[in-house]
């Protein structure tokens, strides 16, 4: 093993170390606990910047290793992990920072950053992996980290209640996760993505196999990039604190299910059917969630739909264009996480300096107070919302064009475009414009220093991401068959943002009333109601079952007990009926024997 | 009519079947007790029977079963001193002799 | 005398000396560590194949004698019976009727576990097994809690049947052999194995897996369990549930699967739709459960439907996994138990609607509560996890490869993957209820539990987590066995 | 020194033993007799002893020796020495059990008139070793009675207390009605083959009912014959439906009469029963019915002994259900004997050895607890675990070996009666023996759960003799040692029989 080597090992148990340092040693003193995670996640960000600069490199160690089924633990550093390693420790390391001063009060503040280097360990792992099995093992300790984050404040019922809801809706996503590993791994003998790209020959020779497994590994994504039906939880998510928002619920792990995606394109590429059904649901999930969030009123749940809504693009890109180098998907991912984190992390500003008040209706005038927040906060809603010369725009391009062949996903992704436009445009004019609609909203200030520099930070690379770096996710260049696309994206941004203008400029409260999207299209009901009559019924009935089971054992019990009884009844005390016992015995031995 | 094996075989076994009635029926112990030897008496009566009835290839009869009835008559003898010393102890300890009387130990 | 004489041995001649009047929990945690070094050292000085082997002649015209050795599979199982123990016996608050009497008897299943595992002879094997049936009885009657009684003598009842139904299916097994080769060295009869008639095998594989069913509670015969672990003493509730279960299991792979191929195929759709009630159907009844200990009862019941799995698939991968999976379960659920006694004693009742916001109050309680619940759920890091995955990928591949047309076994995979979500809901809803929240008003003085039940579920988690994060470590000891035994 | 002793020698030994007991309860001047008691145990154990010196008996045996009637084979010597040592235990259960029989028979002073209950039981040994070698029908009734009439007057010999005289009564009735359908049965037999010896009876069978054989047509005749034999014999090990004696004789009863009762009545029944149905089996023309009858016995047998002990409170009476429970097992055995011969024999055999054994201990230990709990209930034994923790572990091992746990000798015999029941494939027996099983566990522990459970309602300790202690902890041993290592009795066994029944 060289030194370049040791450099992706590096990456991924630094924070590993850390972690287990933090929460072992450090539990008690919560200073250094942040200082030690943050400084940590500073070092994956130098080994993430080396490694950007290595050649692709492959390492493993045996973890499972017999006859028939080997499962390696390996690093394989390529073109697509070492972008996105660049993407988490970087975004990571901002977050740690804003997150040293974010949870400065918070009680449990060494726990808060263990559980972080954890989940970086986990994200990382992710990236890294080399196969799908140990990409399944990183993808479940996402989602405790995920789980444990999610639920820091866990005496909030709500918040432990959320955390639940995302660990469940993950599972059940990685029930075919799981099973799609099994149907590939059974058919083509490994679960390494080199050994499946080997074995692709194998793979063809069944299509509707194929397509089955390439859509259950899909589920997973479903489950970890919240795609439609899969996708309540992540607005849920959102009760736990922002920056961990920021890092897991917009930027990284949610667009874990996109990457792992873009690991399998080669399989994807295989099956244009299952490639067309992924489509789908990416422009299903985007259009619901961008429905979903014209009509929230936390900010926080506004960017969560919004989080939905583009990794809905993410995923319908993929499935219009699965290119192993990430395509228009893994560019607009890593566009997304730079302005959404910024998104988040800007809220999580204002939330910070408002006290906790989350309702945008209870804000308004802030970017009188709050400068450098409300001036990066609309840099990131430019680069969401599309426009021009912007990050966001020339990814949601990329898209476009790349749905331009087909028409009805085209309309859908141009719609949820105008939609984006309208609602972050929404967000913005209410937050941050108009006059101060609370006590609280007059009090806003900026946050010091280590929250607003990855502000800024990002929202430079809000602006500049975009630059002149499609050409490294594209595995080969097409020529821009048509500027239509391009053309339609620009109206989309400047329809949405002016109707949002002229409807909410200057109104105190909500204008438009959709009570369809304000309750998210009733899905939770609806869940909550399946759940209910399905499950619960169930189990309801099954308990009934065994407690029948239970009855019926205790009743043989009391059956023999009560045959015992009875033929104790036998046992009269008179030896004359003794012996008309016995002699009934003869008789009826006798006549067994002679006459039958 | 020449008496055959059948007919010693047919009044032992009346005998062993009245022995057993009287087992069933009769409330006395003593009698009942008296009725238990009819039904020795009867598996002699038709021991002797075989015996007389086997003879064996010296043209005398099969010894075997007369030793037997012998021992059961001595056996027999035996019970009935027993028995009848049990019984006479009963008697004084409960002052009866009848099966029905004597039912505490059940179930 | 070899080093495994004395981790069988110690136990029970512990256990004699404290009913005779040896300062109980003293002696009972020195024997239970020392029993624990023994084995690692046992384990650190094995070398493959059959060893540590001594013999003593029984009956020799039966082929019968008290044989004591062991494999890599037998190894891990001593390992699993000697951390439990330690645990068990750590965990024990204060006693107060009649203390000699319950740590002997806590010994003395440990003894029983311990010694069937280290028995090459099928009939002590079986023997030794037993040898627990009485003290559990007493365990659960006299220290026991709410329906203590009626579940003593369910469970005593119950199993004792099942082990006459075991004994009738050793029996078969043992006259299946032509007179002369009979033997009861199951090392010899796995070699003997051809002469079995195929005809006759699936006769005696349903004997065996009803009665090695009972042992497991396999569903339908699964319902003196929840009610027993929910009413026994800590340790016992540990020991059983998470060693003297994996009995019925590692009989199974030691004797039904290597001897009785054939019957095995016989009885296999019967077998899956079993297993598969286990996995989804207990899952339900798991759900519905109200109260801590009697969900954990079922949980227990419902895992076993994986290392049935396991089993079911026939193949290395399959059994390794469920051999891997018997440790990672008994460890977890011994975990579990060990808490949910500590909670039991300082709480007034163990529904889920008296508990809550435990975590604010016992930090470590609510993190190890976690790791343990998480574990059981097959989160990865633990044993648990990788030896469920070895299941599955086992199982799936004993059916067809590349086609959508699954067979049973197939089909009972997908099931029990869905048991993995199903698992989920019950442990995720009861920790959030008990441990998340705000602290409830009757655990207002909750605190953490003393350094003793801190440290065993360390040690248990400990365990847990090397064969999750390393699993060659127990992989290298089971996998060659398992080879060896199915013949590979 | 070896094998210079006659086997016959034992038996004459044990008869005179009987004599000068008896002449000792005429002539002695003390009223204690404790001691008389004591010698015979000695004696008892000591021609154990040499029991492992007789001689085999003459290759060729002249006609009209004693051989004709008599055999010695390693089983005979078995049960030989099982009568010995049970009589010997039964005698250590007597002098426990003294000071309640001084009570309940006539008599001012303690201890007088009590020589003749330790004589009878050594004549009744004599009698069940006679009946051990018994390989004539003749020799196997007398035995039979010498036992029998020894037990009506033992069962009876309280004769100031009612239960006792009436169980004797009671015994005395049914007992000699079976008798009558012994005889009865033998005369059949007899008439049918001519013989009364064992060996000669069957070649006569199997030739007269071979194809073309005299007999021919008879088979119900012989079927009568046999089935009064098996009745009569069903009584004597309390096989249902002929078993109802049992429960209030034993319960009637002295304690130590009961024990002798349920071990060496039930032995003596067995081992005639095996010897005689070596002979009916040897018969095709009848086996099959033979084997059903066994069947059909076994299972009612199984299952009124198992459900009828469940809810018993009195500790005697639900001994004696269990000891019904036990028969059945045994006559699974039975039933496999034909199909395996051996294996059967062996079964049974070790079942009994253990069955004398847990059975004899847990009636040692009842004796000693009711004596001071004054009762016999199973409440009477509450918190025996506090009062007298050696007692409640030893009717711990024995509950546990008479449940059949196994490392117990009740379990190895368990284990070799459903083995032969495999082996005969009467999986019907199988079943109905695991449902018995299952009971069994249910009544015997309820006297763990009394013991360990249950606080003591009376709190007083309760007090081991010495005498009683060694035999207590002896027997403890020995059950362990049975079911952990059977090599010994095995060894014994697994010599083929050599006497003329034996199959050839």
């Amino acid at each position: 093993m060289n030194n370049n080597d040791i450099i992706p090992w590096f990456i991924l148990l630094n924070p590993l170390i850390t972690a287990v340092l933090i929460l072992f040693v450090f539990r008690k003193n919560h200073g250094t606990a942040a200082t030690v995670s943050t400084m940590s996640a500073f070092f994956g960000l130098v080994g993430s910047l080396c490694a950007f600069t290595l050649a692709p490199t492959h390492t493993f160690v045996r973890w499972i290793d017999m006859p028939g089924l080997q499962i390696p633990i390996g690093v394989q550093l390529d073109h697509l992990s070492q972008l996105m390693l660049l993407v988490v420790t970087g975004i990571g390391f901002l977050v740690h920072l804003y997150s040293t001063v974010y949870m400065e009060h918070d009680e449990s503040k060494s726990r808060f950053f263990g559980h972080l280097s954890l989940f970086m360990f986990s994200m990382l792992g992710i990236v890294l992996a080399d196969n799908f099995a140990m990409m399944f093992i990183f993808w479940e300790l996402v989602g405790v980290s995920s789980y444990l984050l999610i639920g820091h404040w866990f005496t909030r019922d709500a918040a432990g209640k959320a955390a639940n809801k995302a660990f469940m809706m993950n599972r059940i996503g990685d029930f075919g996760f799981m099973l799609g590993i099994l149907m590939l791994w059974s058919t083509a003998g490994t679960v390494t993505f080199k050994g499946l790209e080997a074995a692709t020959g194998t793979l063809t020779t069944n299509p509707m196999f194929l397509t089955a497994a390439i859509l259950l590994v899909f589920c997973g994504a479903m489950g970890k990039s919240a795609q439609f039906p899969l996708h309540t939880w992540l607005p849920d998510a959102m009760e736990g604190p922002t920056p961990v928002s920021a890092l897991i619920h917009a930027a990284t792990m949610v667009a874990a299910g996109v990457f792992m995606l873009a690991r399998i394109a080669f399989l994807i590429g295989l099956s244009p059917a299952a490639a067309l059904i992924i489509a789908w649901i990416g422009a299903i999930t985007s259009i619901l969630a961008a429905l979903m969030a014209t009509q929230q009123d936390d900010i926080k749940r506004i960017l969560a739909y919004s989080t939905l809504s583009q990794l809905g693009y993410m995923v319908m890109a993929i499935g219009l264009a699965p290119d192993p180098n990430g395509g228009p998907a893994m560019f607009h991912l890593f566009t997304h996480a730079f302005f959404k984190a910024l998104l988040f992390l800007g809220a999580g500003a204002v939330i910070h300096a408002l006290h906790h008040e989350q309702n945008i209706w209870k804000m308004g005038g802030l970017s009188k107070h709050m400068r450098v927040t409300s001036i990066t906060f609309l840099i990131g809603t430019l680069a969401l919302t599309g426009c021009p010369g912007l990050a966001g725009f020339f990814s949601k391009d990329a898209i476009l064009l790349a749905a331009w062949s087909n028409k009805p996903l085209f309309f859908i992704a141009w719609s949820t475009a105008f939609l984006t436009a309208f609602y972050m445009t929404r967000l913005y004019i209410v937050a941050f414009t108009g006059k101060e609609r609370s006590e609280a909203a007059h009090h806003g200030h900026d946050c010091p220093a280590p929250m607003t520099i990855p502000l800024v930070i990002l929202a430079i690379l809000a602006v500049c991401a975009g630059w002149k770096t499609e050409s490294y996710f594209m595995s080969h260049h097409a020529e821009h068959a048509s500027h239509i696309p391009m053309l339609l994206a620009i109206c989309a941004f400047m329809f949405g943002t002016f109707a949002a203008m002229t409807l909410y400029k200057g109104k105190d409260k909500e204008p438009l009333s959709l009570p369809l999207f304000r309750n998210k299209f009733y899905l939770d009901e609806i869940y909550g109601a399946i759940v209910a009559g399905t499950q619960d019924v169930l189990a309801y009935i099954a308990a009934k079952i065994d407690s029948l089971i239970s009855g019926i054992v205790r009743l043989a019990g009391m059956a023999a007990w009560g045959v015992g009884f009875l033929f104790r009844l036998l046992q009269f005390g008179n030896v004359q009926g003794y012996s008309f016992v016995f002699g009934l015995g003869v008789v009826w031995l006798i006549w067994f024997v002679v006459f039958k | 009519m020449t008496l055959t094996l059948n007919h010693y075989l047919l009044v032992s076994g009346l005998l062993f079947s009245i022995g057993f009635a009287g087992v069933l029926l009769r409330r006395n112990i003593i009698i009942i007790f008296m009725c238990l030897e009819l039904m020795l008496n009867a598996a002699n009566l038709s021991l002797v029977a075989f015996s007389r009835f086997n003879v064996g290839a010296d043209g005398l009869p099969n010894f075997n079963a007369q030793v037997l009835t012998f021992f059961i008559i001595t056996v027999a003898a035996a019970e009935v001193a027993v028995g009848l010393a049990i019984i006479v102890a009963l008697y004084r300890a409960r002052q009866t002799t009848h099966v029905e009387d004597i039912t505490t130990l059940k179930f | 005398m070899t080093v495994l004489n004395f981790i069988v041995l110690l136990p029970i001649l512990n256990a004699i000396a404290i009913a005779c009047g040896a300062p109980a929990r003293k002696s009972a945690l020195l024997s239970a560590w020392t029993q624990l070094a023994l084995t690692i050292v046992a384990m650190v000085g094995y070398r493959g194949g059959f060893a540590y082997g001594s013999t003593w002649a029984v009956a020799p015209e039966w082929g019968l004698n008290l044989t004591f050795g062991v494999d890599g599979l037998a190894l891990v199982m001593l390992l699993l019976t000697a951390i439990v123990t330690v645990a068990a016996v750590w965990v024990t608050p204060k006693i107060e009727k009649r203390e000699n009497l319950f740590y002997a008897c806590v010994l003395l299943i440990s003894g029983g576990a311990a010694g069937a595992f280290a028995s090459v002879d099928m009939f002590f094997f079986y023997a030794f097994h037993e040898l627990a049936l009485i003290p559990t009885f007493l365990l659960i009657g006299i220290w026991g809690q709410g329906e203590r009684q009626v579940a003593a003598w369910k469970i005593t009842i119950y199993l004792a049947v099942g082990s006459m139904i075991l004994l009738v299916g050793l029996a078969k097994l043992y006259l299946a052999f032509p007179e002369g080769a009979r033997t009861f060295d199951m090392i010899e009869m796995t070699k003997a194995r051809h002469l079995i008639p195929a005809a006759e095998q699936g006769g005696i594989y349903i004997w065996l897996l009803v009665g090695f069913g009972v042992l497991i509670s396999l569903f339908p015969f699964h319902s003196w369990a929840a009610p027993a672990y929910a009413a026994a003493p800590t340790p016992a509730a540990m020991l059983h549930a998470g060693v003297l279960k994996k009995f019925g299991l590692y009989g199974l792979i030691r004797i039904a699967v290597p001897m009785l191929p054939e019957g095995a195929k016989v009885w296999m759709n019967l077998l899956l739709v079993l297993l598969v009630a286990n996995i989804l159907y207990i899952g339900l009844v798991t759900i519905a459960q109200k109260k801590l200990d009697w969900m954990l009862g079922y949980s227990s019941v419902m895992h076993m439907g994986y290392i049935f799995l396991g089993i079911a698939a026939g193949n290395a991968i399959g059994i390794t996994g469920a051999s891997l999976l018997m440790l990672g379960h008994g460890l977890s659920i011994a975990a579990l138990f060990a808490m949910c006694g500590y909670l039991r004693q300082t709480s007034p009742s163990l529904a889920f609607t008296s508990l809550g916001g435990i975590a604010k109050k016992a930090p470590f309680l609510g993190y190890a509560f976690g790791m343990a619940a998480f574990a059981s759920i097959g989160l990865p890091g633990f044993a648990n996890f990788a030896s469920e995955a070895m299941v599955f990928f086992g199982a799936f591949k004993a059916g067809p490869a590349a086609t959508l047309d699954f067979s049973s076994i197939q089909i009972a995979t997908v099931c029990g993957l869905w048991g993995v979500v199903i698992s989920a809901v019950y442990m995720l809803r009861a920790y959030r209820q008990i441990f998340q929240g705000e602290p409830q008003a009757n655990v207002a003085t909750f605190k953490d539990p003393a350094c003793s039940v801190k440290w065993s579920v360390i040690l248990l988690l400990a365990a847990l987590m090397v064969g999750g994060l390393w699993p060659k470590s127990m992989l290298n000891f089971i996998q060659p066995s398992v080879e060896a035994l199915i013949g590979k | 020194m070896q094998q210079i002793i006659p086997a016959i020698t034992l038996e004459i030994a044990v008869l005179i033993l009987g004599l000068l007991m008896l002449f000792a309860e005429a002539f002695s001047k003390t009223a204690d007799r404790s001691h008389m008691a004591r010698y015979a145990i000695a004696v008892l154990l000591a021609l154990i002893g040499f029991s492992f010196f007789t001689t085999p008996p003459p290759a060729n045996p002249a006609p009209g020796s004693m051989w004709d009637f008599y055999a010695v084979d390693a089983t005979a010597m078995f049960f030989k020495r099982i009568a010995l040592a049970t009589t010997a235990i039964v005698l250590v259960m007597a002098l426990e059990y003294r000071s309640v029989l001084s009570k309940f028979i006539p008599g001012t002073e303690e201890g007088r008139g009590t020589g003749e209950f330790y004589s009878l039981p050594v004549f009744i040994c004599a009698g069940l070793m006679f009946m051990a070698s018994a390989v004539d029908f003749i020799l196997i009734f007398v035995a039979l009675e010498l036992v029998t009439i020894g037990f009506y007057v033992l069962v009876a010999y309280m004769r100031k207390h009612a239960q006792s005289l009436e169980a004797g009564v009671k015994y005395l009735i049914l007992g000699a009605l079976s008798t009558g359908f012994l005889v009865y049965g033998i005369t059949w037999i007899f008439g049918l083959s001519g013989h009364t010896h064992l060996d000669k009876v069957r070649a006569t069978l199997v030739a007269g009912f071979a194809a073309g054989g005299p007999l021919v047509g008879n088979e119900h005749a012989l079927l009568f014959g046999i089935m009064l034999v098996l009745i009569a014999l069903g009584f004597k090990i309390a096989a249902a439906p002929f078993q109802l004696w049992v429960p209030d004789v034993y319960q009637g009863a002295p304690t130590p009469v009961t024990a002798f009762l349920s071990v060496g009545s039930k032995a003596a029944g067995f081992i005639v029963l095996v010897r005689v149905l070596e002979v009916f089996l040897a018969v095709p023309a009848v086996r099959g019915k033979v084997i059903a009858v066994l069947v059909l016995l076994a299972i009612l047998t199984l299952l009124y002994g198992n459900l009828t002990a469940m809810p018993q409170d009195n500790l005697k009476r639900l001994f004696a259900y269990s000891s019904i429970a036990h028969a059945g097992y045994l006559l699974i055995a039975c039933a496999a004997l034909s199909a395996d011969p051996f294996g059967a024999k062996e079964a049974i055999s070790f079942y009994l050895a253990g069955y004398l054994v847990m059975t004899l201990l847990s009636f040692l230990v009842l004796i000693t607890v009711a004596r001071q709990s004054r009762g016999d209930d199973i409440r009477h034994f509450a918190g025996l675990g506090k009062r007298n923790p050696f007692l409640a572990f030893a009717m711990t091992v024995a509950i546990a070996s008479l449940a059949g746990i196994p490392l117990t000798a009740g379990f190895l015999g368990k284990f070799l009666v459903f083995k032969s029941a495999v082996a005969a494939g009467q999986y019907a027996l199988i079943a109905v023996g695991i449902l018995g099983v299952g009971a069994g566990f249910y009544y015997y522990i309820k006297v763990i759960a009394a013991m360990y459970w249950d606080e003591p309602t009376d709190k007083t300790e309760i007090t081991v003799g010495p005498l009683t202690r060694l035999f207590v902890g002896g027997l403890v041993a020995l059950v362990f040692v049975l079911g952990i290592w059977p090599a010994p009795i095995l060894n014994q066994l697994s010599e083929r029989p050599i006497s003329a029944v034996a199959h050839k």
